[in-house]
């Protein structure tokens, strides 16, 4: 039915087998939405936040997502910038994941703040002050750049190609991509490394605040670090996860190694400045304010958050993946690999839970006690949302787009007898469909 | 936002912060330009067509 | 920062709380209600929900009978200066919506600029600034007693204590009026302030040495304000908030319970 | 085909780009966010001219000056009187949170007529003629059959203008039950009336005394006249002022003290008894007192050093003997000492004894009528009343006796027994009470075992409440007659709460009556008339104003200008004259009434193996325990650590909730032989072992949601224990128990 729009040379499931998937995911999403609408007409009161934990959930998947999402940024630096030319193969789906990401994040802040129709006045009445300025500002203009970087993907489905102007306009985006991609990379490491400031400044938190250089705390840099390190982590994650659904190999492992090296390296190195820079603060920052690192873990009542969650955090998901990554016989091992990508990904959450939730946990006032939290059915639902709907969207676009260029290649189709004519033109334009892909590299 | 909204002040957080920011905007919006008359004219010469 | 109106010589308002005198009986609480109009719900036990501009905590010494201790302490917003006017909540709010006035050293809240976004919540450590949750409803005839001084806050938007900055005002358009370009202590007095039945709190002027705040607590402006009286400390000094609201006490362990200390430092 | 999708692509992507170009989405935005700054639904307060009205209040007996902020005709503000001698603009939470009762969801807006079952809430709204008629009606019935004296009456205080017009109306109708709600005031007044043969209010010159010697007041806890105790301790601290709390819970007194005694609950009296002792045995008494203005000194002596040596004061009351040796010395030494009396908020009378016991220790340091000790201010009748002929049925139903006994031979002395009332009623030995009159009263809920109160309501079959509130007595009446607010109405308050200076303070309207309410005042008058005859005669006056004006002669000048009327030149009497006992000195013993200051056990309800814990309770200034009930603002104040939810705390002492397996913040029952309740553990250091605390002033079933069904009322958990000398109520406290929920 749909065939016209499947690119050619690959083979997708019948219509009604992907419909019926994509019936199940939009049951999750419209529950997802209907929270959405509620928490918009009845405000935040649909929530379990109070006025001890100001940020929570919302705030945690946020920093996640952007985090998970690094994946687009990093990678297109490593081709673009640094010129890691196989990366090509996999940067549609890490722009596409980005992509996914991204949107997601705005929309969760649009359901967070309490007056989303004055949400516009964090640009309007911008205090460049703020980190959250920062955030707002380049993560828009971030998701401008994915818009950019993901619409040549769209304009390749096979019909919208036919269509000249379009198929010159994606041509001519992949001949200056490279601008684009520099200017995300640019913008991603300042808004990655500001959601770090956002805890790393309030400097009422002892739990969250550190040092500065210049105008930027530690944890400016950790974030952007992390978020390079981990988020092609997730990339692959979901790069496997998609082969194992669609049952095919889309990437070679090749290309899938190159990335988890790299990774390996920058989640090793910054696995090392985190610990550095927690020991920093266990013994120069926090005790200056009154605090031993103890006194944020202990499990009084109220309080969950036990030394635990560091060790899990700095050892379990950040020491353990990073040395699977960085040996070669880890990054062979395929559940080595998929443990390594899994914990990476895990680990990156967990910090940006700690920097989110558990810098409010901590009383500051001496009779105060641990504040607690468990989030509403609404901030749950809410949080679920976006993962359905990038679900869908990778659904839609792995069936109608060329996202996996290597695709064809891997997995060529046997001629069958039926429908000799329409097969033999499927090879030729499957064929075009690739040099268009192709041409950027070679200009 | 604009030198002209009352928060702004001309001291080097605002002019370097907002100075980025346009820059990148600026870079992005020349870029999209570009490739749309670009194609515009290719499309115009003919290329691209399957037919 | 924001002029206020016509008058030069810069002013730091604070108070100074004497614990020895607080009895907890939370008139101030319900003064500064009042003259705000802060709204109110059927259930306000749950403390993280309820919003107080004023809110009177009770520390406790942590001994056993019979050597038990407690002493209650009002909590209003510190209006911190921090480092030349970044304050906490000021420095992060990225609408600007919270502002410090180099004028009067008054933390200010644009209730109608606020969208919403809880960070300065986070920043606060005294928790002195509350999120409406809910839209603000009076029963009955109730409309009746709101103050037409203090705008309403709607739903969705962080407020906090203003040291009642309209009557600052007021009595700032008295003075110019009578053609004065100074205005007298007690023309400018904090509704809490007033209230007090013990006479706890005093409001002034810290940088005058006329007033009375000023000489209760000898604030040392080269050190952050730190004050000079042995039995005035602030909350949380070490975390360099340098907050204009300062606390009497005779007792130790209450002076100690104002900040953290690592085990066995002594302050 | 292709042409459409084409056409269809280019449609969308340029219509999308042309209205992005036009100003349409951005005037959107704008828009949108200006509404938001507007909603339509978040009120705007409206403007208007900016006054001051001066008034009194009444919410409690303090007496205070108020100044109303007003905004054209809308209260907008209570603030204290600046320059007012009891609260020179200082001013406590209830009495800022007035406005919320003036215009709160309380109010009875117009005269009510019961249509459903009692409590039930379905009510006719009738016209006030309707309602007077109904009840004169009915008093008119009874009275014909000779009934008058079944009819009863409940007020608020015994003072003031409204209260004498109700006790004249009672008198010329023919019923001598008339009671008030009870305060540890009429003990001390008893104490007076023993011990110094006048009859006086128990003033406490606190401002000028330098040593304060506490057995378990709340001074700074709604003890007195809230605000001055509050001025008061403040100057304490500044002169340096030692205060001692003899208390069984580290109150917000006791923790403003210098020294917190933890006592025994209820051996108080034993502890003033062993004070008394070692200021004899070491002689540290004032002699000249003793010697020339006392009288059965000796005798009492004896018993004294007999029965309370410090090791059996310090058995009985779990003070150390160096203690009370020391807290004795220490009070002989100091100037002015003052010993005070009364628990928490001295709503409770307490036993005639302890008051006595206390009293003899000012007594013996010489604390009495003179600068910083107990003044006894005679109560000046203030007011002229033009004498009234009682007709033959007055007279008759005036000689019966009294339902509450007070004025029998049993109790010569009670003026008013209210905690007697109920059992009177349900036993109806002499005879039953036909119908009861409440005004400034909520006695449903605030009468100690409120079960037993509400059984004594139900049996009564006709009810009238004069409150302005929908509050737990109202819930039961037949009839609803709303009496104005404080706010909207003319009264004299004459303050009592033990002020050292005669003082009458005055409510003046601050606003024009909200709802179809009258004057209790102008209602009784309206009633007297409408009953006519010599009952109608008693009543001379057009309306309240013109009795007040009458009555008040002089004075009226001084405090409708002033607002305040104090007795400047008043002057205690002199030892010399002070006295007018038999003896004409002061009575340390009265073997006519055999009584004597003296440590009286009180047997608790229930056993101590069923009930091993004892349940006091405790005072706080932000839980109204009176007639008015918590408005929103003053509720709000309520800490997590008394209400939670729905369920009121129970303070605990962690060492014994921990033999008990209570832990912090979990639910559990609390049982007394009076009654249960659901209650929330609260570990509290603060508390001795074995001993439990809750609040009063919660539990209240009627008014709005803000204040109903927030924890349990403790009038319900206790019941009353009569103290035999005076008949008054003196229980302190009862036994209970706590079981995990």
């Amino acid at each position: 039915m749909d065939s016209a729009l499947i690119p050619k040379g690959v083979k997708r499931c019948p219509l009604p087998q992907f419909g019926a998937a994509l019936m199940i995911v939009s049951a999750v999403l419209l529950w997802g939405v209907f929270a959405m609408l509620l928490v918009w007409f009845k405000g935040l009161n649909q929530t379990n936040m109070n006025n001890a934990y100001g940020f929570a959930l919302w705030i945690w998947a946020d920093l996640g997502v952007i985090a998970l999402g690094g994946g687009a940024f990093f990678t297109g630096f490593l081709k673009y910038i640094v010129g890691k030319d196989e990366l090509k193969n996999i940067i549609n789906f890490a722009v596409l994941i980005g992509f996914i990401c991204y949107s997601s994040a705005l929309l969760i802040l649009a359901i967070d703040i309490g007056q989303p129709l004055r949400g516009w006045f964090i640009f309007w009445h911008a205090n460049v002050h703020s980190m959250l300025t920062e955030v707002a500002f380049c993560l828009s203009c971030y998701f401008g750049v994915l818009c950019i970087e993901y619409l040549p993907l769209v304009l390749e489905n096979r019909q919208i190609d036919k269509v000249p102007f379009f198929h010159n306009l994606s041509h001519n985006m992949h001949e200056v991509m490279a601008v684009f991609a520099a200017t995300g990379a640019f913008l991603s490491f300042f808004h990655q490394g500001s959601l770090g400031g956002v805890a790393g400044v309030m400097f009422g938190r002892p739990f969250g605040f550190r040092e500065h250089i210049l105008i930027w705390p530690y944890s400016f840099f950790l974030f952007t670090w992390s978020a390079a390190a981990c988020g092609p982590c997730f990339t692959i994650f979901a790069t496997k996860l998609t082969e194992k659904i669609a049952g095919k190999k889309l990437v070679k492992d090749n290309v899938i190694e190159l990335l988890a090296k790299i990774s390996g390296w920058m989640l090793f190195t910054y696995i090392i400045a985190k610990i550095i820079d927690t020991i920093y603060w266990a013994n120069v920052t926090a005790p200056a304010m009154g605090f031993t690192l103890m006194d944020f873990y202990i499990s009084s009542p109220g309080s969950f958050y036990g030394i635990w969650i560091l060790i899990l955090e700095v050892g379990v998901c950040g020491l353990v993946p990073a040395l699977i990554l960085i040996t070669d016989k880890g990054r062979k091992t395929p559940a080595l690999l998929w443990t390594a990508i899994i914990l990476a990904s895990i680990g990156v959450l967990l910090n940006r839970w700690v920097m989110v939730l558990q810098v409010l946990a901590v009383p500051v006032l001496t009779f105060e006690t641990w504040n607690m939290y468990f989030p509403s059915w609404q901030e749950i639902a809410t949080t679920i949302l976006p993962i359905a709907y990038g679900i869908i969207l990778v659904m839609i676009s792995y069936r109608y787009m060329p996202i996996f260029p290597q695709e064809a290649e891997l997995n060529p189709i046997e001629e069958p007898e039926t429908a000799v004519t329409q097969d033999t033109e499927a090879g030729e334009e499957a064929k075009q469909a690739q040099e268009a892909e192709l041409a950027p590299a070679k200009g | 936002m604009f030198p002209f909204s009352f928060e702004w002040v001309w001291d080097t957080v605002h002019v370097v912060f907002h100075g980025g920011l346009w820059y990148a905007m600026s870079i992005m919006g020349m870029g999209m330009t570009f490739c749309i008359i670009k194609a515009a004219v290719d499309t115009y010469q003919g290329k691209g067509g399957h037919h | 920062m924001k002029e206020a109106q016509g008058h030069n010589k810069t002013k730091k308002f604070g108070m100074v709380i004497d614990l020895d005198k607080c009895t907890g009986c939370g008139a101030c609480m319900v003064a500064c209600m009042a003259e705000n109009n802060v709204s109110f719900r059927e259930d306000e036990s749950d403390k993280q929900l309820s919003t107080a501009w004023m809110r009177v905590y009770k520390m406790t010494n942590g001994k056993p009978f019979p050597d038990a201790d407690v002493c209650y302490i009002p909590r209003p917003c510190m209006h911190c200066e921090g480092h030349g006017g970044h304050s906490p909540c000021v420095s992060v709010c990225p609408a600007t919506a919270t502002d410090y006035d180099n004028n009067t050293g008054i933390v200010s809240q644009i209730y109608t600029r606020c969208f919403g976004c809880r960070y300065c919540l986070a920043a606060c450590p005294y928790h002195a600034r509350v999120f409406n949750w809910w839209d603000p409803v009076w029963p009955a005839d109730m409309e009746k007693m709101l103050n037409p001084d203090v705008s309403v806050r709607m739903r969705g938007v962080v407020e906090k204590c203003s040291f009642c900055y309209h009557r600052y005002q007021r009595a700032m358009e008295k003075a110019h009026y009578e053609e004065r370009h100074e205005i007298e202590e007690d023309e400018y007095q904090t509704s809490c302030t007033q209230a007090c039945p013990a006479g706890a709190i005093t409001f002034g002027d810290l940088n005058n040495p006329d007033h009375t705040v000023n000489q209760l607590v000898k604030p040392d402006n080269r050190h952050g304000g730190r004050p000079k009286n042995p039995q005035a400390f602030r909350l949380l000094e070490r975390l360099g908030t340098n907050p204009k609201v300062y606390y009497l006490s005779s007792r130790e362990w209450v002076i100690r319970a104002g900040d953290n200390y690592v085990k066995n430092e002594n302050h | 085909m292709k042409i459409d999708r084409r056409s269809f692509l280019a449609l969308t992507i340029g219509g999308a780009a042309g209205t992005a170009l036009t100003p349409l989405p951005w005037k959107l935005t704008d828009d949108s966010s200006i509404w938001s700054q507007n909603w339509p639904w978040t009120p705007v307060p409206a403007k208007g001219e900016n006054s001051y009205a001066y008034t009194s209040c009444t919410l409690c007996p303090g007496g205070c000056g108020l100044m109303v902020r007003m905004v054209g005709d809308r209260a907008v503000k209570i603030e204290g009187l600046e320059g007012h001698p009891i609260n020179d603009g200082g001013i406590c939470i209830l009495g800022l949170s007035g406005l919320q009762l003036l215009y709160g969801a309380t109010r009875v807006k117009t005269p009510l007529k019961r249509i459903g079952k009692r409590g039930e809430g379905r009510w006719e709204k009738i016209s006030w003629d309707e309602a007077l008629a109904n009840v004169t009606a009915k008093l008119g019935q009874l009275r014909d059959a000779n009934q008058s004296h079944t009819v009863a009456c409940i007020l608020g205080s015994k003072h003031g203008t409204t209260s004498t017009l109700f006790k004249r109306f009672m008198t010329a109708y023919g019923s001598p039950n008339v009671m008030t709600t009870p305060s540890v005031q009429d003990t001390l007044e008893m104490t007076l009336q023993v011990m110094h043969g006048v009859e006086a209010e128990a003033g406490f010159d606190i401002e000028n005394s330098d040593y304060i010697l506490s057995f378990g007041s709340g001074l700074i806890e709604g003890w007195g006249s809230p605000v001055r105790m509050f001025r008061a301790n403040s100057a304490w601290r500044e002169n340096g002022v030692k205060v001692v709390q003899v208390e069984p819970r580290l109150s917000s007194t006791a923790a403003k003290s210098d020294q917190w005694i933890p006592i025994n609950p209820g051996t108080e009296a034993a502890l003033a008894m062993g004070i008394a002792h070692i200021l004899i045995k070491e002689s540290l008494f004032d002699n000249d007192f003793i010697e020339n203005h006392t009288e059965g000194f000796a005798g009492w002596k004896k018993m004294v050093l007999d029965e309370y040596t410090p090791e059996k004061v310090a058995a009985i009351t779990g003070v150390g003997k160096t203690a009370i040796v020391r807290v004795a010395r220490e009070f002989a030494g100091a100037d002015k000492p003052l010993a005070l009396c009364g628990r928490g908020c001295g709503d409770t009378p307490g036993s005639l004894a302890e008051a006595m016991a206390v009293h003899t220790v000012n007594a013996l340091v010489g604390s009495i009528n003179r600068e910083g000790g107990v003044i006894a201010v005679p109560m000046t009748a203030y007011a002229a009343w033009p004498d009234m002929t009682m007709d033959s049925m007055a007279q008759s139903g005036m000689v019966k006796s009294r339902v509450d006994g007070a004025g029998s031979d049993k109790f010569p002395m009670a003026a008013s027994l209210l905690n007697r009332f109920a059992g009177g009623v349900i036993a109806a030995d002499a005879y039953p009470v036909n119908a009861l009159l409440v005004s400034g009263a909520n006695p449903v809920y605030a009468t100690p075992d409120a079960q037993a109160f509400k059984k004594a309501v139900e049996k009564i079959p006709f009810v009238v409440s004069f409150s302005s509130y929908m509050d737990e007595t109202s819930m039961n009446a037949d009839f609803i007659l709303p009496n104005h607010v404080y706010l909207e109405r003319l009264e004299d308050v004459p303050v009592t709460a033990g002020l050292q200076k005669p003082m009458i303070g005055m409510v003046q309207p601050v606003v024009y009556p909200l709802h179809d309410t009258r004057h209790a005042g102008d209602v009784v008058i309206e009633l007297a008339r409408s009953m006519g005859g010599s009952v109608g005669d008693a009543f001379p006056w057009d309306n309240y104003e013109a009795c007040l004006e009458a009555v008040l002669g002089e004075k009226w000048d001084a405090l409708s200008e002033e607002g305040i009327w104090q007795d400047e030149n008043f002057q205690p009497a002199e030892w010399g004259e002070a006295f007018e006992t038999a003896s004409g000195k002061f009575e340390f013993m009265n073997s006519a009434m055999g009584l004597m200051p003296s440590y009286v056990p009180l047997s608790l309800e229930g056993n101590a193996s069923t009930f091993p814990l004892l349940l006091i309770p405790f005072d706080s200034m932000r839980l109204a325990s009176r007639f008015i009930s918590d408005p929103p603002f003053v509720i709000k104040t309520v800490e997590d650590t008394v209400l939670k939810g729905k369920e009121m705390c129970v303070e605990i002492n962690p060492a014994t909730a921990k033999s008990l397996g209570l832990a912090n913040g979990k639910s559990a029952v609390l049982s007394t032989p009076k009654g249960g309740a659901r209650v929330k553990i609260y570990h509290y250091d603060g508390i001795m072992p074995g001993v439990i605390a809750v609040p009063r002033g919660l539990g209240h079933t009627a008014d709005d949601k803000y204040m109903a069904g927030k924890g349990a009322n403790f009038n319900a958990l206790i019941g009353p224990v009569e103290d035999r000398a005076s008949g008054l109520d003196t229980a302190w406290g009862i036994r209970a128990k706590l079981a995990k929920a």
